[in-house]
């Protein structure tokens, strides 16, 4: 089973400063919150590795993948003029994605570009019964990003800007202490800044909540063979070691990273 | 027409096809496995094995640069035991020949890593690595000086019969020399070039990108450097050349043999497209039936100058 | 906010900022005058100079390479005395500084160069190529070892005031060696790097591409490798780095100034855009207005590792 | 005065097999005939040197650049994707064009895609009362390019394939050849593939009449400053000498040419 494809892209818009939502038309085998798709930005070898999106959402019967993405470099503003009709060279679902726990509350915690694996999982974990609360962070209001897709989901979505233009004024990490004083939930999922994790990490830790964090590493291969993209993790036995975070990650633990 | 002779030989192995993944770029195989038919495979070639388990370098480890990859991965491998408990009963089971690539720290690391590989049940050959960037202790420090890499091949050579491939830098000012200190020392072919030293710098961070500051230039970019290295050696050593450095395409894969490389490796191409090998032999194979070329063997060096 | 200052000295020499051409890549300068304000550099740097006329390398001379260009010029340039003659009058009314690059032979041809330029009105300083791969006498033989390279720049040393940059190759095992060899021989400062040594392959001919089968790897591909050399050397010689190889932008520049490059030169960038130069100095005022950094020499070898 | 410039895709159609024709909006400072532009075909440095490409005509009125290539390699391929709208990163015009006898009648020798300066030249030396013959040679009849164009110009247009799909059956410079026996002409220019100049400098020079050639060879700069594009001539003493073709040429007399 190869998960090499070429997508024909259906729509490439716009969403926010710099930040695009692409639809692809490709068949993907199975694809779960968490996981991402490695895609070559360009024609040449220059950029040469591909780069590594968060798959934002994925529609078997229109056989539809959806990503949403940042302008930061070369890769993605190449990736940011694809027009319809355009086809992008694709590897994918690859990695570990989230594991939803028995119990039915959880609580996801997005910082920035974060929502793009969170929106996949809230929309997964909403449809399969579970009482979710998604905890959105930005810069401002207009970092708030595709909030309005998730109307008509049982999910509750609860807003941070830094500059207190929408929601609770302050990171989401002190929104989501607030309401850990008196919330329950029975399994954390968190996605953004490494800063922002870590303190989803402690705060998850200090009640003994299980959570998961994904992480971002360079990648080369995205297959676990060249093990590029290690984070120092801690094993069974408390010793430290290198992980590929494309084959064992994206998601890991949050207890077993080494913050 | 009929099909095209793909088979060479090299350091008395029979290859199927001349074309082999370059060690660290393919894991132990395992991970292609969904992408290409590894028994397709002209050889398989492994990481790096250690004796001793290898944590490796402090991430980031990877950079890129234009049309390269700087790596800095440090040989991060289970170790030799580990190695034959675990990877060895997968390839073993494969048809094309499994030739291990050893680095060592200290001299007696290599040799120790050849006597135990010695007639390990599906090993085929021994691919010596002198020539990793990214070690503090050995590697480099034995690929750097034709006298020391002759020293190691000739210790490696007494106590294994496995056919030896010493695998050679080009961060080095005259690389037929150390090609031709390992031949004299006993060495059955060479394999190059590993990577290229460099550097990338993070300038909103004011930091190198690589957490091991720097790291070795594989991909596209170093081609004309690897050509060029490979194109001397074969010309002036009698044991065969794997060719190797910024293969992308069947297109790369013929320059090479016509500068006279008996096999090739691919790389970095493997990290951008899992499919590549596949993709280049199925090249090499549709280059010589439209040229009516009958036998690869026939465009190996057959450079014209 | 003022102005940043963007004056550096090198060698004796004040450069009213830290960016000039590579020697080869601008011709006598006046090839770009309708492209760019020659009086805007810090300084001019002649192509190479021989003591006789140069015919060449045969055609085809330039390759291009993934991110890269292989040349084999072979330092075709009219001689000493019809640069003396021709070029130095335009030369010498220009306001930056003028380094003539000089290439001989033997030694003696080197020292016969510097013996005449000696003086010379408007030469400001010599660059002594000993590290050009294109040529079969004289240039990388002199560079690839410390001690060649150390007895050439005595010998330069002894029949010259001029400031003396000593331009170095990376096709060495030890850079830093031959770094240290020449600051040792009196060099007031060294340039690096030169070209790799690469090769192109034409797979339709089966024929090398270049006229000369092999050249001089150049451009953006090169970058990592010229990084790391600049890095390592500056650390380990007193005498001030020029920090050349693939700098095409500001961001490069900004780079090889971290890594410790008291000044960079601009080469393949531009044969590419002709405007290279003018956007790189304008980019780096504008990076340090941005963030507030008054003096471009606050930012020399400030890489953190 | 900087001839660096960024030109807008008017159109960019396919006129034959893989050979194009591209409108340019942009504006140049009095262009000649035998002048080439120098085009960057990429936004990443993998194609990293410009293409020469011919001025294959140019309307100053409506400051309209034409080109006429054919796809080879990367570059061109990459040119041929271009579409409307789009911006080109050029440089020219280059080198030294062609240059017209004081005699009316005039043979020009266009083989393949050496139409591409001859057209230009053919329309310039119509307009300025030449005589103009006009010999177009092709492998076959689809090769004949853009010559409905020239009609109702005072161009005589002589045709010839390899195949005899059209016109004289055999190489254009057998025809010329032919011609020649009973022909006059006070100046011959040439481009196309370097053997058929050869033959056509050696017609020219049997017969004295003066000739030019337009010769290709690899750039990098197009300014005369790397040495990278030289050919050999010979000398006004007969010696031989590397000549630069970009500032030099690409035009250059026949009995200069070291063939
Ligand atoms: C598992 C995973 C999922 C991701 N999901 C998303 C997503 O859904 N949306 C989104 O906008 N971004 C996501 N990112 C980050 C995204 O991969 C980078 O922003 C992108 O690679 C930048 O490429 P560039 O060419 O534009 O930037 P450049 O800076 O030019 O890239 C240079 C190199 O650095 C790498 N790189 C740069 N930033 C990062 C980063 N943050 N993480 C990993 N590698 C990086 C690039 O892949 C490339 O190899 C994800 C990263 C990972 C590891
Ligand atoms: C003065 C001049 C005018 C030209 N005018 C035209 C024209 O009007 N129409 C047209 O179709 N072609 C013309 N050519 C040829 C054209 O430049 C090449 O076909 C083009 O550069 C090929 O680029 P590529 O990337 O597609 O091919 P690749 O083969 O991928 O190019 C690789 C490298 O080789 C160089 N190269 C390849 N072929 C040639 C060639 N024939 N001449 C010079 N350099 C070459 C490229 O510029 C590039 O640097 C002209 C060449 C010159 C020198
Ligand atoms: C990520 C990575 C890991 C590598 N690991 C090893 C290794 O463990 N042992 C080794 O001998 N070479 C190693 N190499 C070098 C390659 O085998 C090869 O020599 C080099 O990359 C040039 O080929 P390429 O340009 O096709 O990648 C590694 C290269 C890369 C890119
Ligand atoms: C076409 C060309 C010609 C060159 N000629 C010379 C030369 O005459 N003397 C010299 O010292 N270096 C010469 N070089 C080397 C450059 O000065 C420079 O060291 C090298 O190209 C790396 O810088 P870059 O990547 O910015 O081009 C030449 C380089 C090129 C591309
Ligand atoms: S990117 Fe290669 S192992 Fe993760
Ligand atoms: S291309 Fe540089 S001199 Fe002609």
């Amino acid at each position: 089973m190869s998960s090499l494809w070429q997508g024909e892209v259906v729509a490439n818009t716009a969403v926010g400063p710099d930040i695009y939502h692409l639809r692809l038309r490709t068949a993907l085998p199975g694809p779960r919150p968490g996981q991402f798709v490695h895609l070559r930005c360009g024609s040449s070898w220059d950029p040469l590795l591909r780069r590594p999106l968060s798959i934002h959402d994925y529609n078997p019967a229109r056989q539809e993948l959806e990503l949403l993405y940042q302008v930061v470099g070369r890769g993605t503003a190449w990736l940011a003029g694809r027009r319809p009709g355009d086809f992008l060279d694709g590897l994918g679902p690859l990695g570990r994605g989230f594991t939803l726990p028995p119990g039915p509350r959880v609580a996801l915690v997005a910082g920035g570009l974060g929502i793009a694996p969170l929106f996949f999982l809230a929309r997964v974990a909403a449809a399969g019964g579970y009482q979710v609360t998604l905890y959105v962070g930005a810069r401002s209001r207009d970092g708030l990003l595709r909030l309005e897709t998730l109307q008509g989901l049982a999910v509750e979505v609860q807003r941070a800007t830094d500059d207190g233009s929408a929601g609770f004024a302050g990171p989401v990490t002190s929104l989501l202490a607030r309401h850990l004083e008196y919330k329950q939930y029975d399994g954390i999922f968190a996605c953004g800044p490494r800063a922002m994790l870590a303190e989803v990490a402690k705060l998850a830790g200090q009640r003994g909540i299980p959570a998961e964090v994904s992480l971002e590493e360079r990648m080369a291969c995205g297959l676990g063979a060249c093990r590029g993209c290690v984070v120092a993790l801690y094993g069974e036995d408390g010793s430290i070691a290198y992980e590929n975070v494309c084959s064992a990650g994206p998601v890991f633990p949050a207890e077993k990273i080494v913050w | 027409m009929v099909k095209p002779r793909m088979e060479v030989e090299l350091a008395g192995l029979r290859l199927q096809n001349p074309v082999m993944p370059a060690s660290g770029t393919f894991g132990f195989g395992e991970e292609y496995e969904g992408y290409l038919d590894l028994n397709s495979l002209g050889a398989i070639v492994t990481k790096s094995v250690t004796l001793e388990p290898t944590p490796g370098n402090p991430p980031p480890r990877v950079a890129e640069t234009p049309a390269g990859l700087l790596n800095s991965i440090g040989l991060q491998n289970p170790g030799l035991e580990v190695f034959l408990r675990e990877k060895m009963p997968f390839l073993r089971q494969l048809r094309p020949p499994v030739i291990v690539n050893i680095a060592g720290r200290t001299l007696e690391e290599y040799v120790e890593l050849a006597r135990r590989l010695d007639g390990v049940d599906g090993v085929a050959a021994l691919e010596v690595n002198i020539s990793c960037p990214n070690v503090k202790e050995g590697g480099l420090a034995f690929g750097s000086s034709p006298e020391q890499a002759a020293r190691l091949i000739r210790a490696v050579r007494r106590v294994t019969t496995l056919p030896i491939i010493a695998k050679l830098s080009p961060n080095v000012t005259d690389v037929v020399a150390v090609a031709k200190g390992v031949e004299a020392a006993g060495a059955d072919a060479v394999s190059l070039i590993n990577t290229l030293q460099g550097m990338a710098v993070d300038l909103e961070r004011r930091r190198p990108v690589l957490g091991n500051i720097s790291g070795g230039l594989s991909g596209p970019a170093v081609k004309p450097v690897a050509l060029y290295c490979v194109w001397r050696v074969a010309r002036e050593v009698m044991i065969p050349v794997i060719g190797m450095g910024g293969i992308m395409t069947a297109t790369d894969a013929l320059e090479f043999l016509l500068a006279g490389a008996r096999a090739v490796a691919v790389g970095t191409a493997n990290l951008v497209n899992p499919r590549a090998m596949a993709e280049i032999i199925a090249g090499l194979e549709a280059y010589l039936l439209q040229h009516n070329i009958e036998d690869v063997n026939q465009i190996i060096g057959a450079l014209e100058v």
